[in-house]
């Protein structure tokens, strides 16, 4: 066990698989010198072949991520921040997502997308966006949003044994939170959730950057005798609603706590299902907490009031507690 | 093949696959307008001594990525025309299994990245298979087909500057027919073509596209070139599409956008033609030219009786194939 | 009123608005010969300084829309089908969605995209995308989706003339269902949603294409004394719930048809505010008929199992109203 | 000014928007190191002259579009020094009023249509922007500002076709630097970038980015040339940034990117160095530069305390501005 930040916890994810397996391949733009820190001393431990810097040309590095993986090497692709995904967004959309079905399931394509996502740094509209959605409603990729320096180095690890592309997003930057993580070569379970904690009175499932916000307003509230209980779906896709539905059977309520913009976020496609198939369990409104459907602002008071965070998460809950049915 | 002449059995086999792929999409035509065929269909007939004549110099090992115009690379490529014939009829035993149709087709087991339905997507993938090849350092290849229109992609710049910085084994292979659907290149199309490679230090050469040999030959080059480490090429073929952009527009087109004698004057050119004719001279008799001809013609009309009978996908087979 | 196809309708709106203000400018890859007929005629009646047909460049051509709109102009760009906006996504996602909001409303955005969505026709998976929850959950601009030829009319003239940037997604490529188009100059009110049929047993939901076999079924159930309430929301930003809620307190059922894939679609959005708002009104589960996480095939007995029709909207609504709570 | 020599008067005004520029940035500088700023900074110091020879050829009615390095063109282009700096400080009475921060700083009133976070994405919109001022039959014309590195985004190219094509009023000044983040232009730029413009028949050329007089003449030819209607012009400016790429940097790289031999070779080629030992020599007293030098540092002063007291926006304020 070590105590890690995300970015450190991801940098030994990427470091083990390349070890382990010598068709694991890194690109992306300024990968050595590395803005973040995640792929720092790849570079001078594997080379220049399998580590390399790259123009910035996303369009065509996400296509390059197919090509390369469809002709049998693992690829990760660090596209530093989620913004770019979007620049390079038609190969993911039109080719890493669809080539495999599209051609009868010929090939396989491991791909790893990486980037930073999501707010809290004053980096502006352009920097901050959280996209998992999109991915999500794009069918053919797995999505990875880990919430703890532990997930984001076993979910790093299994994505990139995994066969399929993976858009992998941490919150974060250049540090992240830090964490407990194993020593010991640890993968996590795609399209597997987890309980964080458990509890009897309230369901909260936060995504990604949530996750650690979340467990610090259920601590709280356990002293006063709110018990919350805490489903991270780890995976957006696959995406496991078991744990969240039988936890719903024991609370009947739900809230789903999410850096995305409202519309159409995990937070409503969660919320979906538990008025589908948990619908029988509900005992008050499903509530979403998420970002409103604008653009992440600059300067710091508006950005907080945008994004969610412990005291939103916290008023949710009691609100929530205290629903009766009238 | 790249640095000797041909043999009479390979030009024969090069004449018998330029053939294959005409009278394949022929079949496809009249079938498409008979509306047979589930979905739109790109036919490549005049464009034939492009694909084969690159293809001609390419082994299995290499890879091509092609276009929404793709059926022409994949038999070049060594691609089985029943298995390409029953996709685009969209039957079960399609090499897709009736999942990718028409634009669609692809076989990796032949090095067949597949046709492409986005204008210039193949490019970028092409890019990616050549960082592959270039890992796996046993000397293969990736070629990108694309057409003029799709030039106008700026990946195809990001493309040539990533090749040229890397030296990777990657020819891009432009088939200029002078037209992107609907549109004169001259219109839509600044400069010229093969030039675009110059800035980036990529060797360019522009080749007649409707004469095998030339294209064979410049083929020749790039792939050495590729194979020993040397870089990519750019290879502007000229050429030209003797049907329509999609073979439905007669249904939509409100007028025309060629001129007939334009049209005329390309078929003049025919790239099968010309090559049968230098055959005829003092290679191969009239009687063996009739009679791969005719051996094609059974074959395609085989996979096309195949494919009509053939049974239509399960539908629970929709729900396969979308993960590993 | 004319009878008119929805492709019709479209070029009829953009023939009006192009004679109504001189600032509307087209364009796109061939849209003198029009590839679908929405465009044709408009170069000759218009020429060639405000209908251009511009080379294959969709990532250029969507950022040129942002500055040609920010520097004085309503500007159409044409992209041909839904899946070619993947390909010019950047500037959609990063520019028109954002600059009003980075810069302070400096600026108005009147922009369309415009593009033919949705499968049905063996166009496969590079040509079939319904791709209207991704750019809901961009935020920053309007979603129209059209589901009669006289919504297609009246919306796209409401959304030339807004100061929006708006993204304009219709189901049908050359021709699309007819319908009854008033010869007038009418617009569709921007984020109000209509109610297409009422009724007193279900609410059914169908967004854009599914508006005409949800009809359809609801003409037939009614003959079996099955009540259905038709809401077609329309626009899905800005996303109006107010009938669909309305509805709600009225059957207490709802189902929503969409032909976008399920994960964070707007059938998902829907539920997930039905399962909020509308929760003590719910007699049942909420239930989405959507496209199955995948990408949507080539053959047409694939195709037909993956896409909603009118058959497995009739099932679904027969399941609900029968649904008793147990 | 384009056709005529420059006056004292003019070239003291352009003198001024030089060490405006430098003294705003070296503030801004200091104070993202402090950690006042909110988020990260990139400034423009050593690459001055481009911004402002370019721009002294413009007027208010001409679009400029910049990047993730906006102040140098923001200020060049009229841009108010203290509605820029309150915005960086995250301010209310931010030019964006604090929604934007650095990397959006604009001014549409005075044609500065943006910084921008996309590496290239200003190339696209100014050619937006010159196809209305194109429209507008004004003689208006459009300049992006971008770096060597965004010159590898395929948008370049795309958009140097369009404008060739429909002779667009539009100049791309592409300012190079040496260096994108921390990868050298040598690594990740194949060839001669002002090369890249040929292949479309737009006119470019190099030029000494560090020599205000030498950018200022090849401006005014190609603004002449928008204005008249004979269509793109593609400038490469040879230059330097002086400090890092972020602000930051120093806080979290690894090891150096650049020999400090190198930044030492270019800070003795410091463009406004140049800039006043030219008007040193017989145009200017030093006493009138240092008296410009001690105004900006007095406004630039005042700048700063004023964002330092202006108040944060309302929260409320986060919810307005989405949709017009
Ligand atoms: C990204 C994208 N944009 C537009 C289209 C529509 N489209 C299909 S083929 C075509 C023209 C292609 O021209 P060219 O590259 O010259 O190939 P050709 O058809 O001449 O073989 C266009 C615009 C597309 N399929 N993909
Ligand atoms: C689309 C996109 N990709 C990557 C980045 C990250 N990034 C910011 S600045 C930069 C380098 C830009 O280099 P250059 O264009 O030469 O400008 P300079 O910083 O030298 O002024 C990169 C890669 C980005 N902001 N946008
Ligand atoms: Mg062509
Ligand atoms: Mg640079």
């Amino acid at each position: 066990m070590a105590r890690l930040r995300m970015i450190q916890a991801i940098n030994s994810a990427l470091r083990e698989e390349m070890a382990r397996d010598p068709k694991v391949i890194l690109f992306g733009e300024d990968v050595r010198m590395s803005l973040f820190g995640d792929t720092k001393g790849l570079f001078e431990e594997f080379g220049p072949d399998r580590v390399r810097d790259t123009p910035i040309s996303e369009v065509l590095l996400t296509g390059m991520a197919v090509g390369a993986a469809a002709a049998g090497y693992r690829v990760v692709l660090h596209l530093m921040y989620a913004n770019f995904l979007y620049t390079g967004f038609d190969a993911i959309a039109n080719q890493a997502a669809k080539l495999r079905y599209m051609t009868g399931g010929q090939i396989k394509l491991p791909i790893v997308f990486m980037a930073s996502c999501g707010g809290g740094r004053s980096s502006a509209a352009q920097h901050s966006d959280s996209p998992h959605p999109m991915f999500m409603n794009l069918g053919g990729v797995h999505v990875a949003t880990p919430g703890t320096p532990a997930d984001a180095k076993g979910m790093l690890k299994s994505a990139i044994r995994d066969d399929n592309p993976t858009i992998y997003l941490t919150a974060g930057g250049r540090g992240g939170s830090a964490g407990d993580v194993p020593d010991e070569d640890v993968t996590t379970p795609i399209g597997v959730s987890f309980c964080a904690r458990e509890g009897t009175d309230i369901t909260v499932v936060p995504i990604g950057s949530m996750v650690r916000p979340t467990l610090t307003v259920a601590e709280r509230l356990a002293k006063e005798g709110i018990s919350v209980e805490v489903i991270d779906p780890r995976w957006m896709v696959p995406l496991d609603t078991s744990l969240i539905l039988k936890s719903l059977t024991k609370t009947g309520r739900l809230v789903v706590v999410d850096e995305a913009r409202d519309l159409c976020s995990a937070a409503s496609q969660i919320a979906a299902v538990a008025a589908d198939q948990g619908f029988s369990d509900l005992k008050a409104p499903v509530r979403r907490l998420t970002v409103p459907d604008l653009a992440i602002p600059y300067s710091p008071p508006l950005e907080r009031a945008v994004l969610p965070d412990a005291e939103k998460i916290e008023a949710s809950i009691r609100e929530l507690v205290s629903y009766k049915a009238g | 093949m790249s640095n000797k002449n041909l043999s009479k059995d390979e030009l024969l086999s090069i004449y018998r696959s330029m053939v294959t792929i005409r009278q394949f999409e022929e079949r496809l035509s009249a079938e498409s307008k008979s509306g047979i065929l589930p979905g739109p269909v790109h036919v490549y007939i005049g464009q034939e001594a492009v694909a084969v004549g690159i293809c001609a110099q390419l082994t299995d090992d290499d890879w091509i990525t092609s276009t929404h115009r793709g059926h022409g690379h994949f038999l070049a490529k060594g691609g089985t025309p029943a298995a390409l014939m029953k996709e685009i009829y969209g039957r079960e035993t399609g090499i897709c299994g009736g999942k990718g149709g028409s634009m669609h087709v692809a076989d990796f087991s032949r090095g067949i990245i597949g046709a492409n339905g986005i204008v210039g997507g193949g490019i970028a993938l092409a890019t990616g298979a050549a960082l592959a090849a270039q890992l796996d350092g046993k000397g293969r290849c990736a070629i990108a087909f694309f057409g003029d229109g799709a030039a106008n992609q700026g990946v195809m710049c990001e493309a040539m500057n990533v090749a040229a910085l890397w030296k990777l084994p990657l020819i891009l292979v432009c088939e200029n027919n002078g037209y992107s659907e609907f549109s004169k290149a001259a219109d839509v199309t600044a400069g010229v073509l093969s030039d675009r490679a110059k800035a980036y230090g990529v060797p360019s050469e522009q080749v007649d596209g409707n004469d095998f040999m030339e294209v064979w030959r410049a083929a020749g080059r790039a792939v050495a070139r590729a194979r020993n480490g040397e870089g990519p090429t750019f290879l502007e073929a000229r050429t030209y599409r003797l049907h329509g952009h999609v073979e439905s527009e007669h249904t939509f087109l409100p007028k025309a956008y060629r001129e007939e004698s334009e049209v005329e004057a390309w078929r003049e050119r025919d790239p099968i033609k010309a090559f049968a004719a230098m055959l005829s001279d003092g290679i191969a008799s009239a009687q063996e030219l009739e009679a791969i001809e005719q051996e094609i013609a059974a074959l395609v009309e085989e996979a096309a009786a195949e494919a009509a009978a053939d049974p239509w996908p399960d539908p629970e087979a929709a729900f396969k194939h979308m993960f590993a």
